[in-house]
């Protein structure tokens, strides 16, 4: 039994499950790269071991540098969280040897779900329904795929086989404009996974991305925890999720029948620990498996706000063998909970990814919110790793409540130094069709403008006016107290720059 | 002092009176403005409604974010305006715009030559960085000049990375 | 039925009532003092008017300045929160006359709880116990309280008739050091509350402090909420609370017992809205009735943890004339939830108040972590206002959970700027008696001494001395580099100043 | 760089070899020493284990508020521990205490007079700040001198109250 845990991640996850370790008694053991030294993660864990220099490469896909310091520091497991190294059978073979518990599942299910093409097939097998695609085993190359497509049909979908999150994903119309695309999604997937193969999947237009929790303990016990609506995405990334969906809204019977395919497709590999399975929901309520992500989901926490299981100290206690602390009649749903994804990026210029030095912050706090988040005043925002800064989840009695709080934390969260996709929340929580649940996953991309987003209130372009005039205003009174006239000439930027370090 | 704010191609003239009023058309309103723990986040009072906003200077005016919106301000004093007025033009259109890179990252491609001739809105590099590849495009038609970059150039952020004239 | 609300105080408390307004979509106002305008109710709010100077007397008590303010800027409401004008009867009665909803009970309600020895008697008649005291109604002399104090006894307490929160309290042993008390509770209380006026009651020895949430609606609907433990004190400032009690534990006769008594409490004075009956608890399970707080409280998080109901949104239903969302029996309980408050106080220099600008905070967040704060980097906190700062309430399955979660929570939590009582709700969270749930209210000034608390680590005190060290040598490494040596006869304080500036 | 750093009355000798090592006794460590975010907020990891500490100057040392516990140190580097050694004495626990108002407040009443004899932990003042009576008292027996204020007073941080010789 373990005692000590490495957490082989960074960023609000890695600070997550610090938390739960904490909470369980467990001591700590933090990784990090030299862009991390001064991150959250490092100063919350019991123990900090440096990896290496910035790249993931060199520091935390180094698995081999990973378990090293486990086995020098005495760590009985590892959480991989998610990305990095958390879907790699290699990496989780590699702690067994070493004599480390991975905390997740068994190498085999990793790599029979790992490989989307080959889970596809193992799933279909037991009779679970997949999106039509490439269903061989293998590594097929461009000429296969290529070859493959048009029995398929536009548009389809390239997908990396070891991928997640959209990296390596392309949409394709047409044969003519394959092969660009597949050579770009092969080169992101090869940074992102290392490793750059691809397979083909029918695209499904107006689908809803629908996916089900699941846990599973080493003793053949196998529970879901209800569904999270993942469809509001932009370029196949989340940034909305919500659960209950309300797609299914109140068709329970729609609920247990996903339910319990999750939980064949997850028996169907002998999965233990959480994982999640992902599914294609049609407009007529006809679902497709799509993948299984065998790992802690980004969106784990909407499902602990409306279940009350805390999924992490769970997927502790099931790799120290014990028995699932639920049975599937223990777990009731309560309320509605939302999950805004905030990146550092710019939504006002084509959701830029945006770096630099946090000079300032305010969290929304009070009843019904929670923040995961892994940065503060004074850290440093590099552009080595993924944007997602913060993750705001809030929890309402009803949807409509929920909304309205999120509204309501979205504009208390303040962060100064650099720029955020809050905006895009508001404008998200504003709009008409996401209140009334009506949306896909091509919703943002195809029905969303931000420069013409509904809600705005009238007056505020003058007081916009009002407030960038009072700003120049002192500006130039400031500036004309004390800076010499000789220096005028410098630009705006120097000006405020050095305006700002008088005022401190 | 009296300036002239243009937001969404509207002009509106702001009498700044004293510290805590501004005067606008022969609407005298009382306003507290102050800047929040030094940062460019400020808080306004202006009859009785409380407003925040992020305010950064920009090329050629200033960014207001509030409540969730950006507005670009436009802000000139009376005297600027009469010279402007007097040099009778706009502010040129024309001139060379230089690409910067917006934040440190990998150079992933440059779809473009030297010399090659581009719309608004056409991609000129595509730039790697947190794990995402974002695409840089250009503000205006033009032609391509002084490539400095190429792909797999490490690069700073605000470092120049080709040119349109 | 009103649309605005105008919060009628600060800090904390306005900030959470601004939140609730905003989620029901209700417009709101807020009310500050000179020391205010950066606050964070002023800063969240639609509408902000300014009151006065910093001190209370010349703001936040100004009731007939904020009718004006809210009959002029049409708030049909006014949420008084907690101190200052929450529970003045004659302000209560100022809003009806204005034709402004007061959100609380009615001027009759508050004047009979208000009045601590009025509220005795009245409740004593309905058959509610009663600790023995000054049971006549009407203010009394010096002479005429030093005249019944024998015959209560000694110990006994002097207690302010308009108080609460502990001011104006005196606790006394003998009648000779009585007449000096008196008169230092007398003025403590016309500070706080604008009345000297006080009354007697017999020190329970052993006692503790468990309270009953309940609300009413205006058709007759009287509910409890369960219980709240508040034993944990400090010159009867409470500190920490919880629910539910530890000493209640699993005794559900006991908790239904004090739930009804509590309930026919309220309605002897026809109680409409949130309040609180306090009760004292000795050792043998006897209760006896303390006082009816007529507001809502500091420590009303708890409550809301357990049970999953938003106790100032219901409040603003029940003054929209809404009946009770809920009955009795749907009432539940899940968990528990702990509150540490955070004051701004030094507890290593006798819990001296703490002033100053805090530079730089960190709030613990994550999965059942709930802050409530007003405070942010760059704001300053002021010798005008109480020491509150912040409530950090936390939930978990278990007692055991809550405390493990406090504990994690309390170590992330980082203030600058100021020092605050956090090391000693850490210190709390260590001893063997708060984990085992043996404590009255005397605990924290008779068993616990923050210079022997328990749990230290044996290696802090080197790694204390290492880091002075490196401070140190830091400090007159780059002293060296930047001053000269003619400027080295300047006091540590200074150079550390400059140093900092210089690292800026 | 060698010093002493003494603690709970215990003295550690301590050198610091370079920017990441520190000795102690015979013992190499490493160590990694960051202020965070320019605050008196720093982070150590020493041999792989990671601490957090608020440290602050105080009269004679430094304050080090280390997982919930205050811990007062006294630092010194070879030099002046000879120094003081050659001199012969204890810095003297005598000497005139300015008792300085800890925050702004009012002051409620003073209870001693001049030339009375106190005890450590009499009551010298009582300051009303943030609602709140606060005693301050003796740290140490004396005479009382210079009383500065009178019940009524409003005093800044950091004024003298009084004195105790």
């Amino acid at each position: 039994m373990f005692n000590k845990v490495l957490i082989a991640n960074r960023g609000e996850i890695a600070v997550r499950i610090l938390r739960a370790c904490r909470e369980l008694g467990l001591e700590t053991v933090a990784v990090y790269s030299e862009a991390d030294r001064q991150a959250l993660h490092v100063r919350y864990a019991d123990e900090a071991y440096l990896l290496g220099p910035a790249p993931s490469r060199e520091s935390y896909l180094r698995g081999d540098k990973i378990i090293e310091i486990a086995k020098k520091c005495g760590a009985g497991a590892i959480h991989p969280g998610y990305g990095f190294l958390a879907e790699r059978e290699d990496f989780a073979e590699a702690c067994a040897e070493a004599g480390i518990v991975f905390i997740g599942p068994k190498p085999s299910a990793i790599a029979a779900m790992g490989d989307k093409a080959v889970a596809r097939a193992t799933v279909a097998k037991s009779g679970v329904p997949v999106v039509p695609g490439t269903e061989d085993v293998g590594d097929l190359s461009d000429e296969e795929l290529l070859a493959l497509a048009p029995k398929i049909g536009f548009p389809l979908l390239i997908k990396a086989t070891a991928g997640g999150g959209g990296k390596g994903m392309r949409e394709v119309r047409s044969l003519e404009e394959m092969p660009t695309l597949l050579q770009s999604a092969r080169r992101e997937a090869e940074a992102a996974f290392g490793d750059g193969n691809v397979y083909l999947e029918k695209l499904i237009e107006g689908a809803r991305h629908i996916e089900i929790q699941i846990l599973a303990d080493q003793h053949g016990n196998v529970i879901h925890l209800g569904e999270r609506e993942c469809s509001l995405q932009r370029r196949h990334q989340k940034l909305i999720e919500e659960s209950p969906s309300p797609f299914i809204g109140t068709d329970e019977d729609l609920r247990q029948r996903m339910g319990e395919v999750a939980v064949r497709a997850a028996q169907a590999v002998e999965y233990v620990n959480a994982g999640t399975i992902e599914f294609l929901v049609d407009k007529d309520k006809n679902f497709y498996f799509l993948e299984m992500n065998t790992r802690l989901q980004v969106e784990h926490p909407v499902t602990e706000m409306v279940t009350g299981i805390d999924i992490v100290k769970e997927q502790i206690r099931i790799a120290r063998g014990r028995q699932l602390s639920y049975t599937q009649e223990d777990v009731s749903f309560k309320g509605h909970a939302i999950e805004c994804r905030i990146n550092a990026e710019d939504p006002f210029n084509n959701f830029m990814p945006s770096t630099g030095r946090i000079t300032h912050s305010v969290l929304p706090t009070g009843p019904g919110v929670r923040v995961d988040t892994s940065v503060y005043p004074g850290f440093e925002i590099t552009p080595y790793y993924d944007p997602l800064i913060a993750k705001l989840i809030v929890w309402g009695e009803t949807r409509g409540q929920a909304i309205l709080r999120m509204r309501r934390a979205l504009e208390e969260y303040r962060i100064v130094g650099i720029r955020t996709n809050i905006p895009f929340h508001q404008m998200m929580m504003d709009s008409t069709r996401f209140i009334a649940g009506q949306y896909d996953t091509r919703f943002v991309e195809e029905r969303f403008d931000i420069e013409k987003a509904e809600g705005g209130s009238d007056e505020a372009p003058q007081i916009a006016a009002i407030m960038a005039t009072l700003a120049a205003h002192q500006q130039t009174q400031r500036a004309a107290h004390v800076v010499r006239r000789a220096e005028r000439d410098t630009s705006n930027w120097k000006w405020l720059g050095r305006w700002e370090r008088l005022q401190r | 002092m009296k300036y002239i704010a243009t937001t969404d191609e509207k002009e509106i003239g702001i009498e700044i009176v004293d510290e805590h009023h501004v005067r606008i058309g022969d609407r005298l309103i009382a306003v507290d403005f102050v800047a929040l723990s030094d940062q460019p986040l400020y808080s306004l009072i202006v009859d009785g409604k409380s407003y925040e906003a992020y305010i950064y200077p920009e090329e050629g005016g200033w960014q207001v974010l509030l409540m969730g919106r950006l507005y670009h301000v436009h802000v000139e004093d009376e005297r600027e305006k009469r010279l402007r007025a007097a040099a009778g033009s706009k502010v040129a259109e024309t001139g060379e715009f230089h690409l910067k890179a917006p934040m440190p990252g990998l150079v992933v491609s440059v779809p473009v030559s030297e010399g090659q001739s581009v719309e608004k809105g056409d991609v000129l590099v595509i730039l790697e960085s947190m794990k995402m590849q974002n695409e840089l495009k250009s503000p205006r038609a033009g032609t391509v000049s002084r490539i400095r970059v190429k792909p797999g150039d490490s690069v700073e952020q605000r470092q120049t990375l080709l040119s349109v004239v």
